[in-house]
């Protein structure tokens, strides 16, 4: 049952949502994304979901918001500028505290940009993205195996901390197709009941539930927003997840997650080809993000290079970790250019020294 | 006149005295007060004993504060007459 | 064996599914694959290319920019991706489609005249299937037992009766390297 | 007359009516003589009278009603301004067993809101729209509403609607009554006794139509007041919807279901 298939990324996380239990997904067509939103309208219907095409991002958002607040496990996807739309109804749904999974499939902008991959999103993905105070757990992953592995552990800490969680990935990784085996699954076992606080009519005359992001009292809203943050305290001391490569002996360090850590890592291989003692860090979790790992590594290394495919937005979280301890350089390609593994070696040779702290 | 008896409760510290039940009684059993209650309104209060229970004010009372009572056959309620309510 | 392989040419040669199919096959012999399209507007009558890399060990970048083979369909393609093929690499190239040949003097090159095999097998779209077996003489990473197996998957039921077309294609192209 | 003649006269009386046990015992904080307390009223009885507050969910916009659920007394979900037909849809489309109202004003639902608004219908999503239309913005303090009549003074329109520069009052129910997926669209009013008669019957044959499972989207709007935005009495509001409102936004049916299957 568990075999090994070839899928895209979009498909690839399409399928695991299914496989997750996916109640209802609600989402509108945009490059690179569509192939998540016509996997869904094939098969999410024959499995016992709901699936609709909305009208708009702005529609998608709040259907995920309406069927998540009743209870169900819900998502929706789009790319950059449909992102960008939908945050006003993920701010209400952060407020709110339902759980659901997103996904924004990056594209190059700013503005309607270009449909080629980019993480210039990651700003708006990390640091809330619409108004008022609040997070999403934002998960990146760099493989179509990730993509649906990260759909499982993205619906269940949404259901954990009733909060949505983001998967932050790319139209390279939307679109290409790797290898993937879908793991074992219990959707009863997994899936929250969530009947304490949802919509769902007042079954047997218990007291009323009411879904909202309204408190009227500043004195209501302020204890609303503590509440947000203390979950968030607890995120950042438990769901903190990053992966390093070859940083034992490393004096040189990059930092970079997603589609740019593949192409890191391949840097890292040229680097060590030629005797250059370098490491890499993937954060996949980028909120919370791994700041304190960043802070540890920065002791022994002689210098950090961040790649992204941006103008440089991870690059000042890492500098964040690292305070001043070590330069920290950004190498970085935008609108939808992808780094190449031998324009990052180029950098790494600008920056390197040898000479590793202890 | 009137050939059914009917009587009205008015919660009179909810009254906001927008006029309206006082406008739509067909008996004008009803009146506005000359006093303020404690948020600063005049409320309707049933001044005649004319009212045959029609329900009309209730009907066009924003408030829902009043509970319409009748004694005669004639009763259409506009829904089922809940039981043990106290008055 | 780490082979990095990019295919292009304009859409509608069949460039993706020759790409998907080497890509598949890979997964039938259970080794490491990547395939990743060129994807937008390009894709709708444009030119067209993927990168498909087959390997035995796990594939850390599948951003690429220097090619072990370059797979080249049409003159525009060539133009852009001749220069992608490493120092010692292979380029496979149609006949036909492709007007200047290639100049490099430090890669193998291959001339294929896959179109006009084709049109001599009555079926012009196994164009690409004689190219990739020609592909697979050059550099045979793959079985053509897998490759017959991976067809299944991306060829979809209705056109299953092709299979074996498509292998006479795919034989047809092995014959033809080294007879230019 | 006194306590206790009162007391007396009810000894021998029935109770005809009451305020249904649906909406919270709480006062509203609408204006005096605002017809949404009214429409609040009716659909609570009418989900109490079909016996479905078990399985009833409503979605409060944007606008004087943000706070409906602190008046309506089953699970309500808030919804952002405009995509309150969104989360219905959201709802009713993983749980097709809820009946679902969604309760709008005309800047939620005719402004920011149309789409949603259009395609929910259009794709017949099976729930229950309660359109208050009171041609104003009423929380915001008074501004035009797409639905104001020409002429009107608004805020925003001081020396009243010039349609060249503002556009029309637009008809929402007749124009959804165009899409296939509209069921039942009715307009209606609360501002008489009778009035709220008939609106409170054809919301609760709206919720009928849902709890059986009938096909399409069904729209109740109402007509209503606004007498602190329109600067009037609430009885002169009243009387202004007889005069010149109901002349534009004509009451009655707009669509009706076909006739059904015996």
């Amino acid at each position: 049952m568990n075999k090994k298939q070839l899928m895209k990324g979009n498909e690839a996380l399409a399928e695991a949502a299914i496989r997750a239990g996916l109640q209802g997904y609600f989402g509108y067509p945009i490059t690179p994304q569509s192939e998540l939103l016509e996997y869904m309208s094939r098969e999410l219907h024959k499995r016992g979901g709901a699936f609709v095409q909305a009208e708009s991002e702005i529609a998608s958002i709040n259907m995920v918001y309406g069927a998540a607040g009743a209870g169900a496990r819900v998502m929706t996807s789009t790319s950059s500028p449909g992102y960008s739309l939908m945050q006003e109804g993920i701010s209400y749904i952060a407020c709110a505290e339902l759980p659901c999974l997103l996904v924004n499939v990056v594209r190059g902008g700013p503005g309607l940009g270009t449909i080629q991959p980019s993480q210039g999103d990651y700003f708006q993905a990390v640091k809330g993205g619409g108004h008022g105070d609040y997070k999403l757990i934002v998960l990146a992953p760099n493989s179509v195996q990730e993509m649906a592995d990260f759909t499982y552990i993205g619906f269940d800490l949404a259901d954990q901390y009733r909060m949505p969680v983001l998967i932050l990935t790319d139209g390279a990784l939307g679109q290409m197709m790797e290898s993937v085996v879908f793991p074992e699954y219990d959707i009863e076992k997994n899936r929250t009941n969530h009947s304490s606080w949802a919509t769902t009519g007042r079954v047997n005359g218990r007291e009323q539930h009411v879904i909202t992001s309204l408190h009227l009292q500043s004195e209501d809203m302020e204890k609303q927003n503590q509440i947000l943050q203390k979950k968030y305290r607890k995120i950042e001391e438990n769901e903190v997840r990053f992966e390093t490569i070859q940083t034992e002996d490393a004096d040189f360090l990059l930092v970079a997650y997603g589609l740019s850590a593949r192409i890191a890592h391949k840097a890292v291989n040229l680097a060590r080809e030629e005797g250059l003692k370098v490491g890499l860090l993937r954060p996949i979790s980028l909120y919370p993000f791994p700041y304190q790992a960043i802070e540890d590594l920065s002791a022994k290394v002689s210098g950090i290079l961040t790649v992204e495919m941006s103008a440089g937005q991870m690059v000042e979280d890492v500098r964040l970790a690292v305070n001043g301890k070590v330069p920290v350089g950004f190498y970085g390609r935008m609108g939808g250019m992808i780094p190449q593994p031998d324009e990052i070696l180029e950098e790494i040779k600008k920056l390197y020294s040898p000479k590793r702290r202890q | 006149m009137a050939k059914i008896r009917g009587h009205v409760i008015i919660k009179t510290e909810e009254c906001k005295g927008c006029d309206l039940c006082v406008i739509e009684c067909p008996q004008d059993s009803l009146e506005m007060s000359k006093s303020l209650n404690q948020k600063g309104y005049t409320f309707s209060i049933l001044s005649y004993d004319t009212c045959t229970g029609c329900t009309n004010c209730a009907l066009v009372c924003p408030e829902a504060i009043i509970t319409v009572y009748r004694e005669g056959k004639k009763v259409k309620a506009t829904r089922p007459i809940s039981k043990g309510q106290s008055v | 064996m780490n082979e990095e392989i990019i295919i292009a040419g304009f859409g509608g040669q069949g460039v993706l599914s020759m790409g998907m199919t080497l890509a598949y096959a890979g997964m039938v012999e259970d080794k490491e694959v990547i395939w990743m399209p060129s994807y937008g507007p390009e894709m709708r009558g444009g030119t067209a290319n993927c990168i498909v890399v087959v390997s035995d060990d796990k594939v850390s970048s599948p951003i690429i920019n220097k090619f072990d083979t370059t797979i080249i369909l049409n003159q525009p393609s060539m133009d852009k991706f001749e220069s992608a093929v490493k120092p010692g690499g292979n380029i496979v190239y149609e006949a036909n489609n492709v007007m200047n040949p290639p100049t490099r003097d430090d890669a193998k090159v291959f001339k294929i005249p896959a179109a006009e095999e084709a049109k001599k097998l009555n079926n012009p779209r196994t164009m690409n299937m004689i190219i990739l077996g020609a592909f697979l003489a050059v550099k045979p990473i793959i079985e053509i037992s897998s490759i017959l197996e991976a067809l299944k998957k991306v060829l979809p039921k209705r056109h299953h009766h092709l299979i074996p077309l498509n292998e006479k294609a795919l034989r047809l192209g092995m014959e033809l390297v080294g007879k230019d | 007359m006194s306590e206790k003649i009162k007391d007396n006269v009810i000894e021998s009386m029935k109770e005809v009516w009451e305020r249904t046990k649906l909406l919270h015992d709480a006062p509203n904080h609408y204006c005096p003589g605002c017809g949404h307390g009214v429409v609040h009223r009716l659909i609570m009885e009418a989900v109490e009278e079909l016996g479905v507050m078990d399985r009833t969910i409503a979605i409060a916009p944007v606008g004087c009603s943000v706070l409906a659920y602190n008046y309506l007394n089953v699970d309500t979900q808030q919804a952002a301004h405009g995509r309150a037909t969104a989360c219905a849809t959201g709802i009713k489309r993983v749980f097709p067993d809820k009946i679902v109202f969604t309760y709008q004003g005309d800047g939620d639902l005719a402004a920011i809101g149309t789409g949603e608004t259009i395609h929910a219908v259009n794709r017949g999503d099976k729930f229950l729209i309660v359109f208050i239309n009171n041609g104003i913005y009423g929380m915001t303090g008074g501004q035009m509403a797409p639905t104001t009549l020409e002429g009107a003074k608004t805020s925003t329109s001081p020396d009243g609607r010039d349609v060249d520069l503002m556009g029309h009052a637009i008809r929402i129910a007749e124009m959804l009554a165009l899409l296939p997926g509209a069921y039942y669209i009715t307009r209606q009013a609360v501002n008489s006794a009778k009035a709220v008669r008939k609106a409170k019957k054809a919301i609760k044959k709206a919720l009928q139509y849902q709890i059986d499972g009938k096909g399409g989207t069904c729209l109740v709007e109402v007509v209503s007041n606004c007498p602190s935005g329109w600067k009037m009495t609430p009885e002169e509001s009243n009387k202004y919807l007889d005069d010149e409102v109901f002349d534009f936004y004509q009451l009655g049916d707009i669509k009706v279901p076909p006739k059904e299957e015996k």
